[in-house]
């Protein structure tokens, strides 16, 4: 099957009200690409689980400005102001998890695990209302496993079965991101005849990526910029 | 507060770490420690996924995709390794990292931490604050004495929200270094001029103190 | 049980298989899937930690490192990956496996398998069965229709232990396939010339058929 | 650190009534030599959890042929039927876990998890006495994570700090294996220098990886072989 897109076509995977899963950690590992594609559709009252929300116009920002977004769940966003302001205004619902916790629960969601029982948080507001169990003498919460419609994750490399390897800290949490959602689209930097990537070092097998999009940005004093 | 106060902070914290540990510095003061270990080699991990962090690199070899937790430009040291916010924190939450060096918002004198919210105001961010407190073996609190209005922030009890219910092991301020043993407040070392009255009127944790520390 | 028979299980199963579809084959019959493909390219995973995996390697090339569940030596395929077990079984588990292809003790007239265990004698392996079971997107069972002691493998209740609840789609014997849809066994084929009477006496599942099949 | 040990160190880590965490899969990625030491020791009622038990008479089954071992944890023991007449001679304790419950299991040891909800299981004998619970309409069984108090992996290269690669699907187990108990010794194929391996295929951080011992096996036509 061919998996590569041109960046206008894998919008048909979206749907109003879908719940997206999105990697990145701040604008380090992001799908700028899809981004921007959403953000240009009619696309509207979508949930999107994200470490962030990116920058104030920058990355998942721009779906907020763009009014895309009814909800975000994730760890960080008070380096969005714009985050801050709209749960302020009531625009914006925010679920907020411990980062690691984020990352656990969407790699359960992956992973046919119903949910955890983490050390993370016990006694803390955010684990208010969450089941307290005691293991061998230690107190655990229990976190559920987070699943998405579609997951858009930005990887540097590709072949063309989709397997994917990335750029240094640019991997956080596209990998796990990659694996729980019904649909998954990669955008990456280079795309690579099959057989050139080390069976040893892919880290995102090809099961796991339904489609391929061409990022639009490049690369240019260690920061991506538009391209076009 | 100086930077003068928080470089003595940050240089005191170096005196408690060894040669190789696996050590995850935290915002603020910790991020001061790389400049003041001198000969001494830490591992440092960065929770977004990377095992031996080095120092900025110079501006032509800036990757954004190679960050720090902080979200600045870093470069790998020699036997660096790179994996997904999901390892990143098994490492963290399975208690494979030596030492976290955090700051805080305040720190009772049991040893519990509040660092990710105050009260009142929007409560948006903790990224990974609660899973350090909950993982790492040892934890050294980095901290000013007192708030820039002038509250103490070592407390009886935390009046801003818990980070968990994980105790730290030392806390260093400018003027005192003080453990936490049992859930009692010890002082282990007085680090400035201060006059022990002086020390525990502006500290609002009850602590425990001797003479040989008092009158060194 | 006649080679000839297997065979012919493994070649019908083919042709519900689609080109370039991810599948796990379990020991038995299912083994012998890959040497009747013909045009049509699957990817092979292999629990052990391996997507991707390619025939028996001469023997100068064999590597008991690279080797498939039941613990034979494989290559690898042009775009194969490496994993652990762990993630192999997230893989699995997770519902990214689209079909496996099962051989089973018993399957019960509602699609539950017992593939793991036989009552009175010692229990003492299940290994991967479980979780291909719980996870596959699709099950397929490939078995002969009765048991060396001439006993229907396709029973009314299982009286072997059940692998889980979760149900299989397909399963292809010498004689016949069957489909389970809403808890109900529907004759979808017969593969050999008895007639649907005989067909009946030795099948002990209840199943459901219409004209069409049986004078097809 | 030094984590270089000779393969007659390691062995005062390990003490009676021990819990060991032992990589492989059959007798691949097996820490052969390690095995080879415990054998030789005069170490008693370890408890083992591994894959299997090796065969008879080879990796882990030397270890059962020695009477070194009272229990077993693991998901496949039929292929080596010294371990199942043990286990009828009423001499060895089995416990059986899915294969993909025992891999989760270690990880969830290793990574502050106490357990995790698995759809694997459910229904079976093998579920008997466990918590089942219904999430988002689907039944998990609850279980329990693993922890060891000695770990014996098998990779194939280390660097001097202890980051190691694997061979092929030498692999399996082996990495959740090092995250999972107090003290983690790790036998290596080749020791290279620090740098030579790639911070991006690094698969076992050397945090997890308290000591190395080079093997004293060698391999000929692909299988390893005692080289003294």
């Amino acid at each position: 099957m061919e998996k590569l897109l041109e960046k206008e076509e894998f919008i048909k995977f979206v749907k109003d009200g879908d719940k997206l899963l999105v990697g990145g950690f701040g604008m380090s590992g992001t799908p700028l690409t899809l981004i921007d594609e959403i953000a240009a559709s009619s696309l509207k009252n979508l949930t999107v689980v994200s470490n962030n929300l990116g920058e104030p116009g920058k990355g998942l920002g721009i779906l907020l400005n763009e009014k895309k977004l009814n909800k975000a769940i994730g760890s960080y966003f008070t380096t969005n102001r714009d985050a801050v302001q709209a749960w302020v205004d009531g625009e914006l619902e925010i679920e907020l998890i411990p980062q690691g916790t984020l990352a656990e629960a969407v790699r359960c969601g992956g992973a046919g695990i119903g949910g955890f029982y983490t050390k993370t948080a016990v006694g803390t507001k955010l684990a208010e209302g969450k089941e307290v169990r005691v293991i061998e003498g230690e107190r655990f919460i229990l976190e559920k496993a987070i699943k998405g419609d579609v997951s858009l994750i930005k990887a540097h490399k590709a072949d063309h079965l989709g397997n994917l390897v990335y750029d240094h800290t640019g991997r956080n949490f596209n990998p796990v991101m990659a694996t729980a959602s019904k649909v998954v689209i990669a955008e990456v930097d280079e795309i690579v005849k099959n057989g050139e990537l080390n069976p040893s070092e892919i880290v995102t097998p090809h099961v796991y990526v339904d489609y391929i999009v061409k990022s639009h940005y490049v690369k240019k004093a260690g920061v991506f910029v538009a391209s076009d | 507060m100086h930077q003068i106060d928080r470089i003595k902070i940050a240089k005191r914290i170096v005196q408690e770490l060894k040669q190789g540990q696996v050590v995850n510095l935290g915002v603020g003061i910790p991020t001061l420690i790389p400049d003041y270990l001198g000969e001494k080699k830490l591992v440092l991990q960065s929770e977004n996924g990377l095992l031996g962090m080095g120092p900025t690199p110079s501006a032509e070899k800036v990757n954004m995709d190679l960050i720090s937790a902080s979200k600045a430009p870093i470069t790998m040291e020699i036997g660096a390794s790179l994996f997904d916010s999901s390892n990143s924190f098994a490492m963290i939450r399975g208690g494979h990292i030596d030492v976290a060096v955090l700051g805080v918002l305040q720190v009772d004198q049991t040893g519990e931490i509040a660092n990710w919210a105050v009260p009142g105001q929007t409560i948006l961010g903790v990224g990974g604050a609660m899973d350090l407190v909950a993982g790492a073996n040892k934890i050294i609190v980095a901290t000013v004495h007192s708030s820039k209005n002038g509250e103490p922030k070592l407390v009886k009890e935390l009046t801003f929200p818990s980070s968990g219910n994980r105790k730290a092991d030392l806390v260093v301020s400018e003027h005192a270094v003080f453990k936490f043993e049992d859930g009692t407040m010890k002082l282990v070392e007085i680090l400035s001029d201060i006059r022990i009255e002086e020390l525990i009127e502006i500290t609002g944790a009850d602590f425990e103190y001797n003479s040989e520390i008092t009158n060194a």
